[in-house]
């Protein structure tokens, strides 16, 4: 998930222990699940009681339910309860924290005879769309060429690379008009033999596969309900709720499927009868109706918004309401870049390491409940984390080092250069920034703040010839392993316009390590060789200072059951909610 | 005079002299002796609530005026980053320690949640800011409607149409809408993008775009004034001697037109203020870590306030309904003085 | 000789018989700028069937009497001493509701300027039939029928389609006939006419003193007609008061004091009149300096600021001494009686050719 | 009468026609490139080049605005999410829903808030004003003067959250506010509204007693007010008949002005109750750089001021037999 756009990347968090203790049985690998692992129905969650409305209080509203288009978190919670792929993700044990690949729409969770490069999926017996037409391989045939239509430009985009075997948008030339003008992929990559099986052919081993297909950008889409750019707002639905109405930016409303058959799913419940959306509710407002527990609230839940910050403390420090809170870490990565283009002085980068201040970023999102101080840009989520590296001493010294930043500006003789701060213009851009600022003006930086308005915050930076100096951004690993942080990070070889390298670092070494970590088949040791990456980047390239892993509290009311915070959701886990 | 019986005014009365008949003021005038400008302060000093209204907004003026001093004196400024500064004094979330903001002998109005900035003289410098802009939208309102409504009353004819079309055109806006949509295009007119927005562009770009839609009421009265000016014999004295409709206009219509533009610019200056916070509320206008009074405000409505330390609400929040009420008070004392007629 | 006038200042016993009836009256407003005494010791009385004039500039108190005889004045504000009797009735101590009933009833006001007086938002014809319908407790059709016959009576052509008219669709003469119709519509004893014609043309002004004087022999009402153009009161009062400053400092019967004034205020006002055979090339001569100060009345005489003959009073007396009004035909000026006469033979009169 | 509103309408007409220049122009001005927030994450060249080719931006200002007035009068088939029929405002950058459908899904709540406000601001504001002025000098008058002077000095953005916070999330009396629709739950409708209500009606029923009061004072103090007390006519007749009557030119007129820009959307009221209306669409509309909705509701929200301009005109003529329409 990347925190980029509007959505990610924001506030809130819990005592330390156990968001790390979560943090690490994620690192532990999640094993492929076989077919016995992939029949449903999934066991049931302790106590869950069926029936009931839940009022599910979101910020922002979904601008896609098109799963081809969906990538952000939002999004992503609410395709737990709607859409269906090949695979997916299924709770191990009830709190969250053990999961393992299964197959969903599929038999199992993929299965390879040549190391990754062709993978065969078989399809359960008795899936049906919502409309109760029964889904066969057409539909996914369907689902996976419409990914290279132009109107499909949100959702992830590793499987159509890996069928093209290209990088970048260069994947479109596959099949520019998707299927829609009669022309298809050919059988040499993807075969569709009968109606209940799937066989993808890479030129590259692809190991990742399950794990990409269990995103919700892959999930399947009907062939013969495929209307278009309307299937963003009225998309048929293969999970156990489908969409009875949807107003954008106020309300939706989620009711069962009944076409839905669980003994197909071992992943989803089904037992809520409704879920009212409503939108536009700011965090701040959502606490406090949550916290408030009157009236329908208190079947109320809110799948993404956290606790606010100004809320945190005491919401943490009430006994009362931990049954109603859940905690844990978000999969961002926050980093301050340094535009490796204008910044080519290593001494300068150095000088502005020590010197920046963590703590206005800290402060900015909640305190510490919210945000942890971070050594280096690999995740405590992620494979290969290590708690030690903190070569900038932030761990200690939160609030920068100016004297020690200013000896170096001077060594280089740039004391007083102008340094343009871009900074996203939200509330908590503008105060972290200006504070932020002050502490590099005190190791004797220019500091020239630019504000770049929210919504185009991430196109703003991502542009290669971009004007800032510095700026903020924060990534999320799409699964948990670093093959999804520091590649498209710190490639030099994917600099281009949009590209999430936002250093635009390009350091021979770091491209080849990468290579070669690549290459390694042993997760153990791909995660250290990640690791290694990592810390060469921080400590000697310096093109970028770690800020900040994100944390987050989210609460509910007091008649909702089943609260669980999943680490690969990243929240709430919508499946498991009951009403008590 | 607050005549309860209206005393009888106007009637050209046969018996005396040639002049025109006198209406109620200047009957007043001849009676005492004094000019209008002399009876209106006369009868504005009598104005207990008036007078008050008066040294509460010059106080406020005064405040504004003299942030930098104050603030030198007191030994801090608006922009220190306490938090960091002193961050024995701040929990991780930036929200004081000690109770009721953080308000010690050393930090008298506390600090701000967040990034700890000393209240005290962040609502001075807030207060100078403010008002900076409000006075400027006001002036720049007044000059354009006094330029546009006489010219549109005296001139007439092509002229008058021609304003009046504008005016209503502009009246049409919805305003509030509009100075969102249009406040990043005029920012964006005047920065280079390798800089900070300085803070006087965005202060010029509120000043612009408030006037843009501030002007049309007063140019709309001061527009009929002129009209009906122009009928009156010493208008038609002057035109018929020789005047220039520049020199009519300077000599004899201004003088005539400065109650109203007094009034009405009392009434305009806290509509300003309040508009200008309530931009800076919505996310634009003046932004951190330039101290604003409305920026304060919008402040004063984080969460982070409301939950952790409401006493931060209180000083933007009161000290702007004070303003505000004696600002109006004020404006209703101005007008009573010049026209005592209108009722209270 | 209706005026029975007493010494200002004086109680003296009301006049016996009088339909109006007013003793020592005071009246001031409390104001922003101070205490405006807009009647100062003023007492007059008014027959039936006869015409009072009171003659005075703008700010002379004629008004403002008049509203107060009515209680038309604001309680909040204005101080109220001395006796207004109507039929031998008290109205200055009379409740609310007692003045309501009398008001458009026994005594009917009509205003100087037709156009505010009337409501813009109401026909000629309801804001006629209203008193007809509070006092005689008369329904809807039966007072606007009513209010069309008076519409008929003051000469209104075409009364019944004109009752539905708005005020603004009437000429001037029309609105003051129409405030006239409504004045009398309920046979009042006493009308009280506040420059009644001021704002009309001149042809127009004849014809509605014309219609006041028919129906004031057609109804035999008391009529108190207020003025400041020596003109008109020649044509229609009995008898005349001039005030100045709050006070009446002449008094007559309208030969008395036409023909030889006493009062060298009332000299100044004939003065300054323009006159159709006098000599063109004459100049008007107006009484110098301004109408006094309500709020601080000059010392002694009011008048005396303005006063052209004050050195002939000899010492200070007109700046320290009240003048008093003698009682019947009077003046109150501290010139002797036959310097009064002197001065008007031999120095006013020639001027007034 | 008909004559009027022909008149004042084609009138409203080329004033909405000249705003939609200034919004096209002003859009034009904005430094944000909408493609950018459409782009996603996935975003290149191409993409950016696709994506203004879709929304036509790629074609000139003059064609684009063509293009514009052309749906809007004739309506469009030509957009990819489906068709658009007259009054066209195209499809939203952002959301892809039909502008038109967004703003008349968007209205009815700004048509409760602004209703409901109305009718508890005009019943306060006026009730209080009227009495202040039948007892004016009083205990009651002044502290209705004094109390309106202070609360009308308030502003949204700070009694708003003082109420959330004292009335919601303190006392639990009231339920937070949010919008339910008056056909599906009445109750909830009510429930839902009434703190922006009150919030909203606060301050404007302070402007509308001071208004009330100081012009019914001065109506008392006019002629015709004293020719009907002169003729007999009681204090309770004349207050309510003659005096009111006149007051209701500057209180019809301040109504209509606020109801105009109200309708066109309570911009501030609305972010502060996160109520989903037109004031809410709009800020959206500007921030995500969203030119058919942002064209949408500033044209709608002139709309509402100038079909108010023109009621408020109209209704003079119905108060004022003197206004004759034209």
């Amino acid at each position: 998930m990347l925190s980029g756009c509007s959505k990610g990347g924001s506030d809130a968090g819990d005592n330390k222990k156990q968001d790390q203790e979560n943090a690490k049985r994620q690192q532990a690998s999640i094993k492929f699940g076989g077919t016995a692992d992939s029949t449903g129905p999934a066991a049931a969650v302790p106590g869950a009681k069926s029936g009931g409305t839940m009022e599910v209080l979101q910020r922002d509203s979904y601008a896609h339910l098109d799963p081809a288009q969906i990538y952000v978190s939002d999004e992503g919670s609410l395709a737990t309860l709607i859409h269906r792929g090949l695979t997916g993700y299924k709770s191990t044990n009830d709190k969250g924290s053990g999961h393992e690949v299964v197959g969903d729409l599929a038999t199992d969770s993929g299965t390879t005879t040549d190391g990754g490069k062709t993978w065969k999926y078989t399809l359960k017996d008795g899936i049906k769309f919502s409309d109760g037409s029964a889904i066969t391989s057409a539909d996914f045939r369907q689902t996976y060429e419409r990914l290279f239509a132009s109107f499909i430009d949100q959702g992830p985009t590793y499987l159509q690379q890996w069928l093209a075997d290209t990088t970048g948008a260069d994947y479109r030339k596959l099949l520019p008009d998707g299927p829609y003008k009669g022309k298809h992929l050919p059988d040499s990559v993807l075969e569709t033999p009968d109606s209940k099986t799937i066989i993808f052919h890479f030129k590259t081993a692809h190991p990742d596969l399950p794990y990409a297909l269990a995103m919700a950008g892959y999930a399947v889409v009907s062939k013969k309900g495929d209307t278009k750019q309307k299937y963003d707002k009225d998309p048929l639905t293969t999970g156990p709720y489908k969409i009875q109405s949807f107003k954008s930016g106020k309300s939706m409303v989620l009711v069962k499927n009944t076409n839905w058959d669980p003994n197909t799913d071992p992943i989803r419940h089904q037992y809520v009868d409704q879920f009212n959306f409503t939108f536009n509710q700011q965090f701040e407002t959502s606490t406090k109706a949550l916290l408030a527990d009157s009236g329908a609230d208190q079947t109320g839940v809110s799948f993404n918004n956290q606790v606010d910050a100004g809320n945190l403390s005491n919401v943490l420090n009430d006994p009362k309401l931990k049954s109603r809170t859940v905690a844990g870490y978000q999969p961002y990565v926050g980093q301050m870049n340094i535009n490796m283009n204008h910044i080519k002085d290593k001494t300068v980068r150095e000088a502005i390491a020590y010197a920046l201040p963590i703590t206005p970023f800290i402060r900015a999102y909640g305190g510490n409940d919210a945000m942890e101080v971070a050594g280096g840009l690999i995740s405590p989520t992620v494979s290969g984390y290590d708690a030690t590296f903190d070569p900038w001493g932030k761990k200690k010294n939160p609030a920068g080092d100016p004297a020690k930043a200013k000896a170096l500006l001077k060594k280089a003789g740039k004391l007083n250069m102008k340094l343009t701060f871009g900074y996203i213009n939200t509330p908590e851009g503008q105060q972290y920034s200006t504070a932020m600022a002050a502490g590099l003006k005190k190791a004797g930086f220019n500091v020239q703040r630019q504000e770049i308005p929210a919504e185009t915050y991430y196109d703003q930076i991502g542009k290669v010839d971009n004007n800032y100096d510095i700026y903020h951004t924060a990534w999320g690993a799409d699964w948990p392993s670093s093959s999804t942080v520091i590649p498209p990070l710190y490639d030099g070889r994917v600099i281009a316009d949009g590209s999430p390298n936002y250093s635009h670092v390009n350091d021979p070494k770091v491209n080849a390590d990468i290579d070669a970590a690549n290459k390694i088949t042993d997760p153990a040791k791909a995660a250290a060789a990640w690791e290694k990456i990592d810390q060469y980047l921080v400590k000697d390239v310096v093109n970028a200072v770690p800020t900040a892993y994100y944390k987050q509290v989210q609460i509910a009311g007091s008649k909702v059951g089943g609260l669980v915070y999943d680490d690969v959701i990243g929240g709430i886990d919508p499946r498991r909610l009951y009403i008590k | 005079m607050t005549s309860p019986i209206d005393v009888e005014g106007g009637g050209t009365s046969v018996l005396v002299d040639g002049t025109p008949g006198p209406d109620a003021k200047s009957e007043a005038a001849k009676l005492e002796g004094r000019s209008p400008g002399q009876l209106m302060w006369l009868r504005f000093k009598r104005d207990r609530t008036g007078v008050i209204s008066a040294y509460v907004v010059g106080f406020f003026f005064l405040v504004g005026l003299l942030a930098p001093l104050i603030a030198k004196l007191y030994g801090k400024n608006p922009y220190t980053v306490y938090a960091d500064e002193r961050p024995e004094l701040f929990d991780s979330a930036g929200v004081p320690l000690q109770p009721n903001g953080g308000i010690s002998s050393e930090f008298w109005f506390g600090l701000e949640p967040g990034n700890g900035y000393d209240v005290f003289t962040k609502l001075l410098y807030g207060i100078r800011t403010s008002l900076m802009i409000s006075v400027a939208v006001t002036i720049a309102t007044v000059v354009t409607g006094i330029l546009l409504g006489v010219a549109a009353g005296y001139l007439g004819g092509r002229s008058d149409f021609l304003i009046s079309r504008v005016i209503d055109f502009l009246l049409a806006f919805p305003a509030q809408l509009f100075f969102i949509a249009s406040m990043p295009v005029v920012v964006s007119l005047f920065v280079s993008p390798r800089d900070e927005t300085p803070t006087y562009v965005r202060v010029v770009a509120l000043i612009a775009v408030q006037w843009f839609l501030g002007w049309m009421s007063l140019a709309r009265i001061l527009r009929g004034t002129s009209l009906s000016l122009r009928e009156r014999e010493f208008i038609e004295a002057a035109r018929v001697s020789g005047a220039t409709p520049w020199r009519i206009i300077r000599k004899e219509i201004l003088p005539n037109v400065v109650t109203p533009i007094l009034v009405q610019s009392t009434y305009m200056l806290p509509g300003f203020v309040t508009a200008e916070a309530g931009l800076s509320y919505l996310g634009i206008g003046i932004v951190e870590p330039t101290p604003d009074w409305g920026q304060m405000f919008s402040k004063a409505s984080t969460e982070l306030v409301m939950q952790n330390d409401i006493t931060y609400m209180f000083f933007p929040g009161i000290s702007m309904i004070i303003f505000i009420v004696a600002f109006n008070l004020l404006g209703d004392s101005v007008r009573d003085a010049f026209d005592p007629k209108t009722a209270r | 000789m209706t005026t029975q006038t007493k010494e200002a200042g004086a109680p003296s016993p009301a006049g016996e018989g009088s339909l109006l009836s007013v003793r020592d009256l005071h009246v001031s407003f409390k104001t922003e700028d101070g205490i405006v005494r807009a009647v100062d010791g003023l007492s007059f009385d008014v027959q039936r069937g006869r015409t009072l004039g009171i003659v005075g500039e703008s700010g002379s108190g004629k008004s403002v009497t008049n509203l107060t005889v009515l209680g038309l004045h604001n309680p909040m504000f204005t101080t109220i001493e001395g006796e207004i009797l109507l039929d031998g009735k008290e109205l200055t101590t009379a409740r609310e509701a007692e003045l309501e009933k009398l008001r458009g009833n026994k005594v009917a006001m009509i205003f100087q300027d037709p156009l505010t007086a009337l409501s813009p938002y109401y026909t000629v014809g309801r804001q006629i039939a209203e008193p007809y319908m509070k006092h005689n407790g008369a329904s809807k059709r039966v007072a606007w029928d009513r209010a069309v016959e008076m519409l008929g009576k003051v000469g209104i052509p075409n009364p019944k389609e004109r009752a539905k008219d708005y005020p603004h669709q009437f000429s001037g003469g029309m609105r003051q006939r129409a405030m006239i119709a409504m004045a009398l519509i309920c046979d009042p004893d006493l009308l009280i006419a506040d420059e009644p014609t001021t704002a009309l043309d001149v042809t127009v002004q004849a014809q509605i003193l014309d219609l006041l004087k028919d129906l004031q022999q057609e109804f035999g009402s008391g009529i108190v007609f207020i003025t400041h153009d020596l003109g008109v009161i020649a044509d229609m009062a009995d008898d005349i008061m001039v005030m100045y400053a709050g006070r009446a400092v002449e008094r007559g019967t309208t030969d008395e004091v036409l023909r030889s004034p006493q009062h060298p205020y009332t000299w100044g006002l004939l003065n300054s009149m323009p006159r159709l055979d006098s000599d063109l090339g004459a100049p008007l001569a107006p009484i110098p300096g301004a109408p006094p100060s309500l709020l601080n009345p000059p010392s002694g005489c009011p008048f005396h600021p303005r006063c052209t003959f004050r050195d002939r009073v000899g010492g200070s007396r007109c700046v320290t001494e009240r003048p008093l009004l003698a009682p019947d035909r009077a003046s109150a000026c501290h010139l002797t009686a036959d310097q009064k006469r002197t001065i008007f033979v031999e120095e006013i009169k020639p001027r007034l050719g | 009468m008909l004559r009027f509103l022909v008149r004042r309408s084609l009138g409203a007409v080329v004033i909405l026609f000249l705003l939609s220049i200034v919004t096209f122009l002003l859009f034009f001005g904005m430094p944000r490139d909408p493609a950018l927030l459409i782009c996603g994450k996935t975003c290149n060249p191409q993409s950016l080049a696709n994506i203004h080719h879709v929304l036509g931006l790629d074609k000139s200002i003059p064609e684009q605005y063509a293009i514009f007035l052309h749906n809007l009068f004739l309506g469009s088939n030509g957009f990819a999410q489906g068709p658009c029929p007259a009054p066209c405002f195209g499809y939203s950058y952002h959301t892809n829903d039909q502008v038109w459908a967004t703003l008349m899904d968007r209205l009815p709540t700004t048509v409760s808030l602004t209703l409901g406000g109305a009718f508890f601001f005009l019943l306060i504001g006026l009730g209080t004003g009227l009495m202040a002025a039948w007892k004016r000098g009083t205990l009651i008058d002044k502290s209705a003067t004094a109390g309106s002077m202070v609360l009308g000095s308030m502003q949204i953005y700070f009694l708003g959250p003082l109420a959330l916070a004292v009335l919601v999330y303190q006392t639990h009396w009231f339920s937070k506010p949010a919008y339910n629709e008056f056909t599906a739950n009445p109750i909830t409708w009510f429930t839902g509204l009434i703190i922006p209500w009150l919030v909203l009606s606060t301050i404007f029923a302070a402007q509308y007693t001071r208004m009330a009061r100081s012009s019914m004072i001065e109506q008392l103090q006019e002629e015709h007010v004293r020719t009907a007390r002169a003729k007999g006519m009681s204090r309770r007749y004349v207050f309510f008949r003659y005096a009111w009557r006149g007051s209701l030119i500057p209180i019809v007129t301040i109504f209509g002005i606020d109801l105009g820009s109200l309708l066109g959307g309570a911009i501030i009221t609305e972010y502060t109750f996160g109520l989903p209306g037109l004031g809410q669409l709009a800020v959206q509309s500007v921030f995500f750089s969203d030119l058919p909705l942002l064209l949408g509701v500033m044209l709608f929200s002139a709309a509402m001021i100038l079909l108010f301009n023109i009621i408020v005109d109209a209704a003079y003529a119905f108060i004022d037999p003197r206004v004759r329409l034209s």
